[in-house]
């Protein structure tokens, strides 16, 4: 078998690039090639100008895409200097993206799903759970945050109408106070599961995998590395293996089996 | 611009139809690319170095960012020689057939290593035009020292692999001692040298006081390095007469040419093809460009040619 | 923030109010900053390199770009020791008195110009807290090797100087072989170190195939050398036990935290004061921030607390 | 006596920035301090946002300065990367600038004098007639361009109604056709001078240095070197002198006597 590679260089333009959120951004990317090819769970290897000393590009989920309108949604977080550069794209600037990259989510048919996300983690859960409710499951929703500003995908989440929505946040400013793993629990306590899908800092997917793993629930986790390429040339985006070794995240991920990773 | 300059070089008896190679370990084996672009216009790639048993590599995280650069500390993570041949052995054989040269790169923690890793490579990959020793691997019985840090360590290494194959050794070295390193490898018979591996760095987490990867000290590449690395391949152009590749930040085509002027036969373009993944065939142009406007008729003509 | 962690460090010798120095060559004598800041806030300076005679240099142009850094040959251009102090004694000594130690580089092609500098430094600056002597500078008798390119060279031109003051002796080294090298100067008596001098490197004008400075190589300083001078420091630390001043790239108060984490006492800015001539305080208060943000009450605590 | 520094690091603002010719512009800076220490020759050094890969300010003469306003006017030419940022830079837009740089021309009353300009010389060429002609001397300007749309400072040069303006271009697509030190020639032949100042490309300033010093007359010229600090405190901008050994072109100069330059 010969290996392939189905990953692109496309330009693309900022159709719309606006603040929805404390440091939270949406930016619509018009690029119809890439928005035809994305699968939810894949994510795209953004190019961000203004700063030459940066050489390296950002890695970026999406939440949405539209193939007929050849657009494609990311919500991110403004966390250091590419993303505060990115939040500063105008609508019709342009740039380059790489894509699709990544395996995506595995959504086939089946009982009620879970989808678990924390923070920026949303927009591929949301990817996911849309997927999910497509292909004719329930599909229940918890989505935290540090604080109410911060959220982003309830309305999006409760679009889907395919099953509950819990908002938590750590601060108590919106919804129930604490955690996603709390909520998680009360609702693995409430319904019978076979999917369930997280994305969000490391820790609350430890715990995701670790609850989901005793419920004896099957969970897919997608991860975030410091990636460089996007594209599988680099093995600077391992993920340690709960059997030894390690995979690729750009490859063999960003979506894992969570009970094959080494938490 | 259309050319008529003849691109075709030989780097140490590995015939490339045009000096444009890619670093080793930023190339991944060629197939990631070839969504981008048909990599068989290259002159050569080198594959990601390989042991002859596989190595897990280093934990996360594995990169961080510098101004102009990165780090890496990859650690050399590779399936062993059976499992890369099987893998993509058929791509690679292809891939010498559409005119592109394959250089596989090959790993060691000691002498033993390298000598088995080459046997199998000997005896599996007969799609390998020639071969890369790097000697900068780190030596198990010595602490992590680099297996080429000195000239007397290059020259066993090489003395070593020299006789298991007919096939051109190129050696990969690492940024010090460039000259005296060079004259000992070539005169233990290397075919070429490629110039230079990553420079070893540090970059401290000050909140946590950790170091940002998960060594302390790590691999910098990119524009940062490009006018050490030139002067380095300008070094070893002076010291020894095999054919030289240049390796370090090339992102242009002028980055290119300066290696060639500085006696440079062959350039490898590496951390370019992670942020830009046209970038090798985008220099290719350029360079044969820069070729063209300095009339010569032969890139070889270029070759050591800067004036001082 | 207002701060209590006290700043005061001590390197070999030189008493310096907080860690923060500047690199010779890149501050010219002090008096240039006095329009853009009080100096006499700095914990040192360093002045530019200074021989018995006068060095004319070396032709333009002296300075090109790089990614991220820049690349230059002024070749230690310096008015002779007797010039100097007539021209800048009576502001170093006023500086002196403001509190900011003044270490004075001694320059030299050879093993007697170095010593016939010092001694006149000895005789005609009663201002110099100190000495910093630069073995990077070429050594006429070699070729233009630089001075303290071995461990031998090195311990030769510290054995030769240290008998001809008692004043504090820094040895400012070059980014090579640094943990033998160090070990060599302390065995001989060197009170600090401080580290790294620029990195060589060369950058060819394509079109012309010449430099683009007036000499084939030149020397490489700024962000895009930092990592690499941070592991150098790390190297040396882990080498001697005589207190490293760090030098390379520092343009915030995070890289000049780095080189305390990785074993510098103080902590010299170079390149970034040319760029942004109000850098060394900006610096000086980020860094004080930093330290008090680590929870110390004494910024020696965090000397060489890097974890790994 | 003690050394002492008179530069200062200012903040500007951009108040215009606008193409005047073919890769020529014009940008007024709003930094008050700087227009009112600014003397005709000075010259300060620009920090040019946008590209952290490049450390180095660039440095700039000026054109004129209006105290009053509180503004500097820039001519600069777009001939790499740092001044086509600079080209960019909006209206309102700000970074910081070194300066007041150097020696500045010496500009004492005295006989008819003659300043010849070469391309983007003539900012601080135009800036010396001006103040040549308000110490009450008689000046003719040379203006000399590649070509007509590179051409700028006619309309300045006429303004003084001081003396004559002769315009040449290299193809002849305005004024005399040829080179600055022709018309130089005929001037030196028309007229007796007592000063020649001068700016521009290497190869043209030691041409009129050499008419001048055949003509016994003094001349200033203004030099360009690679620049780092600015301010002395590098050494990188060595100007060759004729007696030997080198003078520091930020310092020392920019204006030099030219015949004490080894050209
Ligand atoms: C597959 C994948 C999908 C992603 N999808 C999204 C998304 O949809 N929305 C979103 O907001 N972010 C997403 N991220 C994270 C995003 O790539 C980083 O936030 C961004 O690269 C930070 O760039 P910066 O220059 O602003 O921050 P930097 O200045 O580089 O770093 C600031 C801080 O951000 C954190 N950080 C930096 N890079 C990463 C990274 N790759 N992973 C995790 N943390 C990082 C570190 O804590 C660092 O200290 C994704 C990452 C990956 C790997
Ligand atoms: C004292 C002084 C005053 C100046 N005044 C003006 C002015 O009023 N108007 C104006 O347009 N320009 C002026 N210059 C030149 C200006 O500084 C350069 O054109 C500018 O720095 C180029 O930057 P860049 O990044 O666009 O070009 P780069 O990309 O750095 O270089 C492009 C090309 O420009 C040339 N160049 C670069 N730097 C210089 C330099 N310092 N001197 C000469 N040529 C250079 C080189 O040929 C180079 O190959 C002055 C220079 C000095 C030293
Ligand atoms: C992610 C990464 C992995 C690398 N892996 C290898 C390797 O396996 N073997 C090797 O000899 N060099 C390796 N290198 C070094 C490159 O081949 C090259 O020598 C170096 O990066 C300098 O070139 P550049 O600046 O163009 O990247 C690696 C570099 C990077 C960035
Ligand atoms: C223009 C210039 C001149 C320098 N002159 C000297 C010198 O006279 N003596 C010396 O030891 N180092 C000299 N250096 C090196 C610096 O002191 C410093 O070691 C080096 O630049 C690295 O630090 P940086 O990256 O912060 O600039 C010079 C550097 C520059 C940029
Ligand atoms: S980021 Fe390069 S292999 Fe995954
Ligand atoms: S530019 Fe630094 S001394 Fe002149």
């Amino acid at each position: 078998m010969q290996p392939s590679s189905k990953v692109h260089l496309y330009d693309f333009e900022v159709a719309s690039n606006d603040a929805v959120g404390e440091k939270v951004y949406r930016l619509v990317m018009r690029s119809p090639e890439l928005a035809s090819e994305l699968r939810p769970g894949q994510f795209m290897n953004v190019a961000v100008p203004g700063d030459a000393s940066h050489i390296v590009r950002l890695p970026f989920s999406f939440a949405s895409t539209d193939p007929e309108a050849g657009t494609v949604e990311l919500i991110y977080a403004v966390v250091g200097e590419g993303t505060r550069r990115l939040s500063e794209m105008p609508a019709g600037s342009t740039s380059t993206v790489v894509g699709p990259c990544g395996n995506g989510w595995d959504v086939k048919p089946g009982g009620r799903a879970l989808a678990v996300a924390g923070g920026v983690g949303a927009p591929p859960v949301i990817a996911a759970a849309r997927a999910l409710a497509e292909a004719g499951r329930e599909v229940d929703v918890v989505l935290g945050a540090q604080t109410k500003s911060r959220l982003w995908g309830e309305d999006d989440a409760r679009a889907l109408g395919a099953g509950e929505v819990v908002v938590t946040t750590d601060d108590g400013s919106y919804g129930m106070r604490g955690f996603t793993t709390q909520a998680m629990e009360a609702l693995l306590a409430r319904h019978e599961y076979d999917l369930v899908v997280t994305c969000g800092p490391a820790v609350m997917m430890a715990g995701v995998a670790r609850l989901a793993e005793g419920a004896g629930v099957a969970c897919q986790a997608s991860l975030e590395r410091m990636m460089t390429c996007g594209f599988g040339a680099c093995s600077t985006c391992n993920v340690a293996m709960r059997a030894g070794g390690y995979k690729s995240c750009c490859m063999d991920g960003p979506v894992f089996d969570a009970s094959e990773v080494a938490w | 611009m259309v050319s008529d300059v003849s691109m075709a070089v030989d780097l140490g008896g590995i015939k490339m139809k045009n000096p444009i190679n890619t670093a080793s370990g930023t190339f991944g084996n060629g197939w990631q690319f070839e969504g981008f672009y048909d990599v068989g216009q290259l002159g050569a790639i080198t594959t990601k170095g390989c042991a002859a048993e596989p190595w897990d590599g280093n934990p996360a995280p594995r990169m961080c960012e510098l101004p102009s650069g990165i780090m890496n500390s990859v650690g050399l993570q590779n399936p062993g020689v059976r499992e890369f041949v099987r893998s993509y052995g058929d791509y690679l054989q292809g891939l010498e057939e559409r005119g592109c040269r394959v250089i596989c790169q090959v790993a060691g923690h000691s002498i033993e290593e390298y000598v088995r890793a080459l046997e199998l490579f000997e005896e599996l990959a007969p799609f390998a035009s020639g071969f890369e020793i790097n000697i900068s691997c780190p030596n198990v019985s010595r602490g992590g020292a680099a297996m080429g840090a000195t000239p007397e360590a290059a020259a066993e290494v090489m003395a070593a692999v020299r006789p298991r194959t007919k096939r051109p050794i190129v050696v990969k070295m690492a940024p010090h001692d460039v000259a005296e390193i060079a004259r000992a490898l070539e005169a233990e018979g290397a075919d070429a040298l490629s110039l230079i591996n990553t420079i070893p760095g540090m970059a401290i987490d000050v909140r946590t006081r950790r170091s940002k990867l998960s060594r302390p000290t790590a691999g910098v590449s990119g524009p940062a390095i490009h006018a050490i690395a030139v002067r380095m391949v300008w070094e070893a152009h002076k010291a020894v007469s095999i054919p030289l590749c240049g390796i370090g930040g090339v992102t242009s085509g002028e980055d290119a040419a300066e290696f060639i002027l500085a006696g440079a036969t062959a350039v490898s373009v590496g951390t370019q093809n992670l942020v830009d993944p046209t970038a090798a065939p985008r220099i290719l142009g350029e360079l044969t460009d820069w070729a063209a406007s300095q009339g010569v008729s032969d890139i070889n003509e270029l070759i050591g040619a800067f004036e001082c």
